[in-house]
């Protein structure tokens, strides 16, 4: 077997191979570790951050749905004081990528995290969950409104030197503007997709089944859908784009590149098979070399439509 | 923590729709704890998409074993396992019972499939009194699979006390209650409540097993929050510190 | 057992009950009717039927996916003159709601269409598809544009008495500001929802695995979705929803009256089982008797939050 | 058309992952023709969600046999069906082979696992000369079952003629080709291609059993469009209109 270049770049930020772990599947990385040799994958995005340390939602939290699942956790975090103190010297012990991915509910407090955040040498580059509520604008998402997903980009962008990706809300008619503001405000990449909004009710009590009402649903169903929205921003947004939506196997991954992703992510399937980041570094290897393909950023975009 | 490619080598139909399987699994025999749990997948494409969570029954050598209820797909789909097949399962997995600290007997409450954790329980106790309380909707849903020194309740009393496990327990309690006691309960949460709230006012050493819906199972979702009374800004999480828990140190809803 | 009242009024149009089968999963009835009797279902929206017949895209048109299928059939159909003289004759026979469901490319042709087709007397309601691409407008979807959807809404109505049922697109930020804008322009109810947007890959060709690239993701993978989108509407607007998306059982379709929808449409789920809607008619019998419902309509909305 | 829930009454491994099941369906068996086609629920759940098609591969008394190729999920869970396990099938579908008209010799020429539908075919050819063209990638992929007259050819000459099934029928025709034959071919789109285009030269009766991906099989869906020769403004379906059509009348892609 001929040896594959799996290595990526994600703008100025480089990355051993596109195997990312999703925000909010891995927590900070200690329990899956177990399972999974974090020195061998591109890089491991934290759950999101927020200034303060959050609860989260009460149970129910989650709830399987066809071929996917619903989660409303809620941004239950640690807080970015506790993460720098704890979380982060164990995540010093890795020959990996770290990107810290930040939540919060007003431009001001985006800013200020990423402040505290960029100075810290562990941290490679940030990743912006917009698919948060608005306390100013009475709690829609920030992810849904074009302008403020401008202002949010250009803000952190003011604060940190290092690389900035924006997580991108696929609940939009075209996710391709998005990526185009965030382009234009000096944004290095995006990320997409987060999960689409669901819900599912007891038949019986006639209760939502998570206590939060609606959910993100993720999972193999929602695939299709990832794929069309990356593949939208390709055709239509020249930035490097991070996929993530319902990813099981290396086909899968495979599909995410050619559809136009420079890297991918990995996040419902962590609870399932927490070493799948390693079978699908060496599947897609093993595809590179049957399909002569020497690089593997050689992959990204390479649809022939 | 390890995924074990687990035989199963042996199954038993212990009627009413409850199955015990035998899984070879040495990784996991011999680490798992009474109390702890497998997260097992059910299907090898994604439907059902997340593995099932079920308590470690029994262990023998390099076998475990599960004993379950066929609920949903899911279970259906393990029960359809034949022997020779094998079972994807991740273990062991939470925190499961403490019983080094100081008590003579062991009091087990069980209801429905909640009997499932008792028989590994039961093994490790090796000495002490065990008395058991085991409850059901009607006398088709009493496992006594593994208990000793059983006494049983049914909700419809087509066996035994005509009422629930806890009443039960309550009105067998001034018996032993100068015995040095220490509760170990698993069943569905309204009767871990109300053995809770009986734990706590008569200030008995108790245990209770806890479940809910899970999506990972070793901490990485945050799926499976439940209230501490330790610390009110943080839910504990029923798949890493528990599932079992003190009764002091949560509430339940 | 006793009976339950099954019958639900959308507006004027009374149903015997609130099962009819979705535009383009039945064709005209014909073929169906081998499995089901037609008498007994509460309505057939027949597939989308333009000013002129189409042919439809290329093969391939439909690719399965996890719990789900893309299409992309590409509006095929056989026109609205022959639509009346061979499909509606054979639809006259039976004793069951025909609603008309129209495709077009312009808000001219929307309004032709129902203007020549309002005078047949056996149809006795439209459903305007409205995720049509736009031809004066560069091939974008009316179904993305709000202020095209009320335009389409009012002028169909300027054309008909019979009742107008906007059927919505789901690839929208917020779904139920549409809905508000067909409630003001006059319309009778909103479906909800069409297909969501997807794409799949053949990572050994590269090539889509269907012809037109994107198509629409139906079935229960998108069930959770649908929901959370009727769920929305009815919270925010008082309009009759048909709810559609996923419904593979009597249970799914409860779910979606407890959400909000007054009726449901029966999609995917004909082609696997095309007796699927006399079973689900049992089933929500069956249910609300258990659960002392003695008229179904009382489930609409019934959900507690 | 009917849905009906069909037992397996027997399954035979015919050796490299092809299956040939008999299945049990008074209603299917007394009406189903060669060429036409069943469609199979292969999960009780919604993974796979479609059906999958297959050909009718003979009919015997109240039974009908399937031969398929394990090709992925859908076949895999078919395949492990055990005798008295049930399939819930649709049939008969679509429309078969049309051998009423005036030939003397019938030849089959298939390809790969589109050797499914001839066994039921030759059975209802009673009297006639049946000459059999078998094509494959290699000796493993040639499948002699219910065939007579055999000819066979391989793409990497493990056996028989070394090429392709086609170039062995084109060999073979001037021999052939004073006899009054027709066409009857079911294999890989290519190779359909391929002896269409020789038969439209040679003015050969030809009919070709096509493939294409479905969802509902009875012509609800659309989702089967094949180019006709006859109306250019309409695709033909090859769930309904097929999946056999006569050579002159689609256009292969
Ligand atoms: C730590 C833990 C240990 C467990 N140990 C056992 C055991 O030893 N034996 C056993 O039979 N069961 C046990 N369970 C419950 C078991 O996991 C569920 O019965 C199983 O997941 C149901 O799967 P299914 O696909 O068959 O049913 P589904 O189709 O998923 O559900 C069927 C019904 O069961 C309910 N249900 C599903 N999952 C759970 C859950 N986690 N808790 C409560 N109700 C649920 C659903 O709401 C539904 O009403 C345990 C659960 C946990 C969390
Ligand atoms: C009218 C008709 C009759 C058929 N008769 C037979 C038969 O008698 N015996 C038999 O073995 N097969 C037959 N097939 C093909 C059979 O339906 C597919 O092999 C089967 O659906 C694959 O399902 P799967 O889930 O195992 O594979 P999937 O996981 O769905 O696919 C596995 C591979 O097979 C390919 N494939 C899937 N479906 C088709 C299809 N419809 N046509 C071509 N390639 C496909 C996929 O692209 C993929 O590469 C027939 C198909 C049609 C349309
Ligand atoms: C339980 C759970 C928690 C999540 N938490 C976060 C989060 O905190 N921040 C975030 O940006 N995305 C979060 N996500 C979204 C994932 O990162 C990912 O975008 C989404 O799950 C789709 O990918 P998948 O289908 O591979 O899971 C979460 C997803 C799940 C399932
Ligand atoms: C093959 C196919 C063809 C469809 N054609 C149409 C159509 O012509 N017009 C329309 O309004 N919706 C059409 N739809 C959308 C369905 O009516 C329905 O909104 C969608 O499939 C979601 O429901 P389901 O998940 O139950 O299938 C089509 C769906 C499928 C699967
Ligand atoms: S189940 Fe995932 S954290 Fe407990
Ligand atoms: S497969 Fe549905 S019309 Fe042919």
């Amino acid at each position: 077997m001929s040896s594959v270049d799996l290595s990526v770049s994600i703008g100025s930020l480089k990355l051993k191979n596109p195997v990312l772990l999703a925000s909010g599947t891995v927590g900070y990385g200690n329990e899956i570790s177990e399972f999974l040799d974090l020195n061998k994958i591109g890089g491991i995005v934290t759950k999101s951050i927020s200034l303060k340390p959050r609860k989260g939602n009460p149970p129910q939290r989650i709830v399987e749905t066809a071929s996917g699942m619903l989660n409303a956790i809620g941004l239950a975090n640690v807080g970015v004081d506790e993460f720098l103190n704890t979380k982060i010297p164990f995540l010093k012990n890795y020959d990996t990528n770290l990107i810290c991915n930040i939540a919060a509910s007003s431009v001001e407090e985006y800013v200020e995290c990423t402040r505290i955040l960029t100075s810290e040498d562990a941290i490679d580059a940030f990743e912006i969950n917009v698919s948060c509520p608005n306390v100013k604008d009475g709690g829609l998402e920030f992810g849904n409104n074009i302008n403020t997903v401008g202002k949010i980009t250009s803000a952190v962008k003011g604060v940190t030197q290092k690389p900035i990706i924006i997580k991108l809300s696929p609940n939009v008619s075209r996710i391709s503007d998005f990526a185009k503001i965030v382009k234009q405000e000096g944004g290095d990449a995006v990320s997409a997709i987060n999960t689409l909004v669901g819900t599912a009710f007891n038949i019986r009590t006639r209760k939502p089944k998570i206590f939060n009402v609606t959910g993100g649903l993720s999972g193999p169903a929602i695939k299709p859908v990832a794929l069309a929205k990356v593949l939208e921003i390709k055709r239509n947004c020249d930035i490097p784009i991070i996929g993530i939506g319902g990813i099981m196997n290396w086909e899968d991954a495979a599909e995410f590149m050619i559809a136009g992703a420079a890297a991918f992510q990995l996040g419902t399937v962590n609870f399932i098979q927490p070493n799948a980041a390693e079978l699908i570094i060496n599947g897609l290897s093993e595809y590179c070399n049957e399909m002569n393909i020497n690089k593997i950023s050689e992959l990204t975009g390479s649809f022939i439509i | 923590m390890f995924i074990s490619n687990a035989n199963v080598t042996e199954r038993k139909d212990l009627g009413h729709n409850i199955v015990l399987l035998k899984l070879f699994s040495p990784e996991i025999a011999s680490r798992i704890n009474p109390g702890e749990f497998l997260n097992i997948k059910v299907s090898e494409n994604s439907f059902p998409l997340l593995r099932r969570p079920f308590s470690v029954c029994d262990v023998e050598d390099e076998s475990i074993y599960i004993m379950f209820h066929i609920a949903g797909e899911g279970t259906r789909l393990i029960a359809s396992k034949q022997i020779g097949g094998a079972l994807d399962i991740i273990g062991p997995l939470g925190k499961g019972f403490n019983f080094d600290d100081d008590f003579e007997t062991a009091v087990f409450i069980a209801g429905g499939i909640g009997a499932a954790p008792f028989p590994y329980l039961k093994k490790k106790l090796n000495g002490k009194r065990i008395r058991s309380f085991i409850g059901g909707r009607s006398k088709e849903s009493i496992i006594e699979y593994g208990f000793e020194n059983i006494q049983i309740a049914t909700d419809d009393g087509s066996r035994g006390f005509h009422g629930n496990v806890v009443q039960l327990f309550k009105n067998e309690y001034p018996n032993i209650q100068n015995e040095k006691i220490k509760l170990f309960a698993c069943g569905p949460t309204p009767m871990l409540k109300a053995i809770q709230e009986f734990a706590l006012e008569q200030n008995i050493n108790c245990e209770i097993s806890t479940e809910c819906a899970m999506a990972c199972g070793f901490g990485i979702c945050q799926g499976c929050p439940i209230e501490s009374t330790k610390n009110e800004n943080q839910y504990s999480l029923v798949c890493k510190d528990g599932p079992v828990f003190n009764a002091k140190d949560v509430v339940l809803k």
